[in-house]
């Protein structure tokens, strides 16, 4: 899941026709002044900080400016600061228009029917999970056919636009649509979607693309801003980090597994802080490498729980006893290590001999882990 | 009987050559299965294991009769390979390719729809019917044959389940794992009907994750057709919330998705809920006892 | 009984405010059609000979019922109005418009194969079974209730020779318009069946065209299938050599798509093969007395 | 259906990254020498008559040209001059390039599979009818999938090439691919595709595209070079005219009913010289138009065959009678007129009254108007 910032966004919306109030985006004060001064911005206009998290309205990330002066007092005041943890780096200058109304518009997965979903409502601006259901028009799209003539026309009904309005939101949608399927999004959602005149303007962008795409995207693989220097570690190795607020480390292999480990150790009073998924791999050398990686995390004691399905677990125990020597005398932690599957008593052999605490079941395993932890405050 | 899968099943093996292709390939072999054909564009003449390999699935099912497909192939090329196996005619396909775009399942999804083809997966361990035949990559050694038919979304923690129902001195039907993506072939209203019609399995274990609302419609399912006793595990009760798709995400499961709502729906269809896996073995065994059936 | 319509038929008009849609909404009406409600964006709230007219199918069938429709859209717009109606829930979509572009048709016979749709069309004149309904556009005149089933690839052609059977004083259980642009909704192969299930329907009449393969495939079929007595007309016997397609074309049928390709097949699948269209009624009259039912 | 001369296919092809070899479109002889000089098209290099019918090598419509001055002469060659009916107006000069191999590939549609179909010959540069069966690959392709990447391997395996050149021929048809479906193709054909290194250039390009979709495209709507005058009033009409080799006029309404009509002509020894389809309408308007229309052929008879679907056969046959009227004493012509439908004796009346034969039956009536044409030699 990539999140692009909101000026990103709105460039690719730029790049497919959908109408935008004229803005740019800053790096530095003086660069927003220049932006009023040369009238690329023109005033009034609204100074907004380029970060993820919402709620920037009332977080006082957004300002409004009427002269060159007030552009760069407003983008010095937001510029450099930190906004629920990201710190502010770009700031979008842009043109304050006259709005006669906002609208809601998305196009996201609809998971059950496997189907693309829009969603457009008339009461946009507000969070969407605000509006009621029935102010809500949903639009299952066929991938094989895109969003069809008589949905776009649906859609105007449910804003209750007619004549121009109609037709450029109907060309908004089919834009939209395209963006949606090229950019291999998981979301595109324009909130609040503003009535000006009788046409319609973008004022926010959210675009959130696939991970998983980025294979046909190169240029969001260096779109990472949103992560601590340990998730990117992880990132690169293709292993799941989440950052919790307990102490003890939890290594697992699947979103399954892992999920059951920690309803486990809570069960016994444990308090995940790390947790690594290595996804559906035994691979002992990723297994070492996730073992390594929880290290920096110094967290109290780890909890690793493998099954595994291809590698044998003596091999998996070996790799894992070489990798504990690698971690520095003074930040050594306990761990308790279940490793299952094929050839497990070897394995719970050389763990144990190694001085892992090495159980065959869960319950007991989470409840040694959950003890170690509490050893160490 | 079984699920999907049966002695008749002949495996054809896409991305073979692969590693994990050969070694699954190894492994189903090993479980019994006809492993009769594999692909790997270019590497036509090879063979894996004894198992021919070939340039297109075409020529594959055209000399081996290959009638399954387990596709290990990159999340780059799996969109065409899935194609590829249901234009020549393969209408169960194995997905255990991960990372593959949801956009590209779309595709995958609704194509084999039009074709009259079964997607299991993505990015999931596959079939296995003990005794009879193996698509995917679950161990062979948590399995042992039975009368038990198990159902997941998860990956290693459905090894972890049907390795402690064999524990238990149980044994297993056929076992399932749908894969847990964004998008999948199969979800649980698809598979659960299978299993209420297989004679061979007697009881059902379903085992949930948190998102989605993939199980609040199994209960929807469950309460008005199923009549075979069902023990059923989510796992992330005590997980963060999960924010995977933002709040238009949010929006479509208004407050499902949840683990509490989702036990909520399975007890409310009558399914015994257990708060742990390591519970699901000993539930089992309480309700084919119930049942009269052990 | 009768072939895709019947008494229960309730006929949805796309494009009614039309002049072609309001005319024949006014035909199908006198034919004793229920014509429930028609549709044309922005003309909601308007009626047409009594029929109520909504802005969109999905307001009219939750408001009517409707269960079939008859698209007299123009052809810009043909493909929207049919994959609206299909999303509706419609299943029987009559499309009279013609001039529709094939690559337009494609995706609507693709997407109503997708969803269980039927189409019949573009560019014919529908569907009609005397007595109970028609769904098109085919003069009233020219029918009488009676056993004698038509599928036909032609429009005014079909009126001539319909006409002729009421003359000799016979009469149609359904009448079935195909249309004849390169790719329809529904072909002989496909219509054929229907009339051979219909308890209605005593002796099929066969009207085809030059060009295409759809007549060779129905002799093929005739030939393993239909037990019922089959009279058919090939028009174009005389015509210049068709080029519509060039040698592409051309090499797709490699010979046949001729008019004596056609004969031939259907006289070899047993079916009495009419010179000209005013031989039929004389031979439907000798079918049914050879076999019986008359 | 809108046959592209070869060099407005090749537009389309450049225009969408389909290998050409290098040429220009020429309309005079000193053009032809300035392409030449000025190096646009190198030399040795092709000169090809830009017209619609096949057979041009063999027909003298190709030549070659090693020197500016051997350009200039080919084209004042060709240049004005008919071919197979054609006159030419265009010649296309390319540069002439080593051919080591020539392949057929091809994208038109499967009518009973309701598939496009791609079809790919190792057999190229001769006309596909000709080639066996056997050496054909047709692979139907679904319109909601598009050209999969397997299915170029396929046809490249077909083709016997491998690596690069496999790598150009999968990016080539998956451009043709695109053009079919955006262009609105009934056939897109290279033939033949020529091998040239290890890469593969487009030596022909025949594109025909719908009539139907010309609402998508208007820039086809002029290209109408091959029709006569009075067949391109007819077109606007939306009146099918066809001239064929006899001499009666025949009107019908809707394809079958036309073919029907000309058989039984020909049964009764007829021989039609126009024929005029004026589709499924009995529109009254049409119907004069069309008799005008036929009026200006010349036809030694005229026989009218309209069956009356919405309108009243006496509605038509006023209308005809006053059409009648409006012909020059000189140029008037037996006509023998069949109206069936609504209201068919009132229009038989009316028709009889002004001097028509109008009969009722399609026997009786062919026979007549077969007769009437012998009447006038």
């Amino acid at each position: 899941m990539v999140k692009l910032a909101e000026w990103r966004g709105k460039e690719i919306f730029r790049k497919n026709g959908i109408p935008l109030p004229r803005g740019r985006v800053i790096r530095s004060p003086e660069e927003a002044r220049a932006a009023a001064e040369s009238g690329d911005v023109p005033l009034p206009c609204v100074v907004k900080a380029q970060v993820l998290a919402g709620g920037r309205g009332k977080g006082g990330a957004v300002r409004f400016a009427n002269s060159p002066a007030e552009a760069e007092a407003a983008a010095r005041a937001i510029l450099g600061t930190e906004f629920k943890g990201e710190t502010v780096r770009e700031v979008l200058l842009e043109e304050k228009l006259p709005i006669a109304k906002e609208f809601y518009v998305s196009l996201t997965l609809d998971r059950s029917a496997r189907l693309p979903l829009l969603m457009v409502s008339a009461q946009g601006g507000v969070e969407i999970e605000n509006v009621a259901e029935e102010a809500i028009l949903r639009l299952p799209i066929h991938p094989f056919i895109g969003l069809a003539a008589y949905e776009r026309r649906k859609a105007a009904r449910q804003l209750g636009v007619a004549g121009p309005t109609a037709k450029a939101l109907e060309s908004l949608l089919d834009r939209l649509w395209w963006v949606f399927q090229k950019e291999d999004a998981e979301l595109v959602e324009i909130n609040p979607l503003a009535l000006v005149g009788d046409g319609l303007v973008a004022l926010d962008a959210k675009v959130i693309v696939e991970d998983d795409a980025t294979f046909r995207h190169p240029e969001y693989a260096d779109i990472r801003d949103d992560r601590t220097p340990l998730e990117e570690v992880a990132r690169e190795e293709g292993i799941a980090f989440v950052q919790l607020d307990g102490n003890i480390g939890v290594i697992a292999n699947g979103a399954g597994l892992t999920m059951a480990t920690l309803d486990v150790l809570q069960k016994f009073g444990g308090r995940p802080g790390v947790f690594l998924d290595l996804g559906g791999t035994d691979d002992p050398s990723k297994v070492t490498q996730a073992f390594l990686l929880m290290a920096r995390a110094k967290p109290a004691s780890v909890f690793l729980n493998i099954f595994g399905g291809v590698t044998r677990c003596d091999t998996v125990a070996r790799g894992l006893v070489d990798a504990m020597k690698q971690v520095p005398e003074g930040e050594r932690f306990p761990l308790v290590a279940r490793i299952r599957g094929n050839n497990e008593t070897e394995g719970i052999a050389i763990l144990r001999s190694a001085g892992v605490i090495s159980l065959r079941e869960l319950e007991e395993s989470a409840r040694a882990a959950v003890a170690s932890a509490g050893g160490r405050p | 009987m079984s699920v999907l899968v049966d002695g008749d099943t002949r495996v054809l093996v896409q991305g073979i050559t692969g590693h994990q292709g050969t070694v699954h390939t190894v492994q189903m072999k090993a479980f019994g299965s006809k492993v009769v054909a594999g692909t790997t564009p270019g590497k036509g003449g090879q063979t894996v294991d004894g198992v021919p390999v070939f340039d297109s699935v075409e020529e594959a099912v055209a000399t081996t009769g290959a009638n399954a497909s387990c596709i290990f192939v990159p999340a780059p090329f799996a969109r065409d390979a899935f194609l590829e196996a249901v234009d020549a005619g393969i209408r169960l396909a194995v997905v255990v390719t991960e990372h593959i775009p949801f956009h590209d399942m779309l595709t995958m999804y609704h194509y084999a729809r039009l074709r009259g083809a079964r997607i299991i997966g993505p990015n999931c361990p596959g079939i296995a019917a003990p005794g009879k035949a193996k698509v995917g990559i679950i161990p062979n050694v948590v399995f042992r044959p039975g009368r038990v038919g198990v159902v997941s979304r998860s990956g290693t923690l459905t090894y972890e389940i049907v390795s402690g129902i064999k524990d238990v001195g149980l044994g297993q039907s056929t076992c399932i794992g749908l894969g847990g993506d964004p998008v999948v072939g199969t979800s649980f209203v698809d598979a659960l009907p299978w299993f209420e019609e297989d004679p061979d399995t007697d009881v059902i274990v379903m085992v949930g994750e948190i998102g989605g609302t993939a199980e609040e419609e199994a209960a929807e399912y469950l309460h008005h057709h199923l009549d075979k006793p069902v023990v059923a595990y989510i796992a992330g009760r005590s997980a963060p919330p999960g924010k995977r798709m933002g709040h238009a995400g949010a929006i479509i499961a208004r407050g499902r998705g949840t683990a509490e709502s989702k036990v909520r729906a399975l007890e409310g269809a009558g399914v015994r809920v257990a708060q742990f896996p390591y519970e699901i073995p000993g539930l089992v065994a309480q309700l084919l006892q119930e049942h009269g059936r052990r």
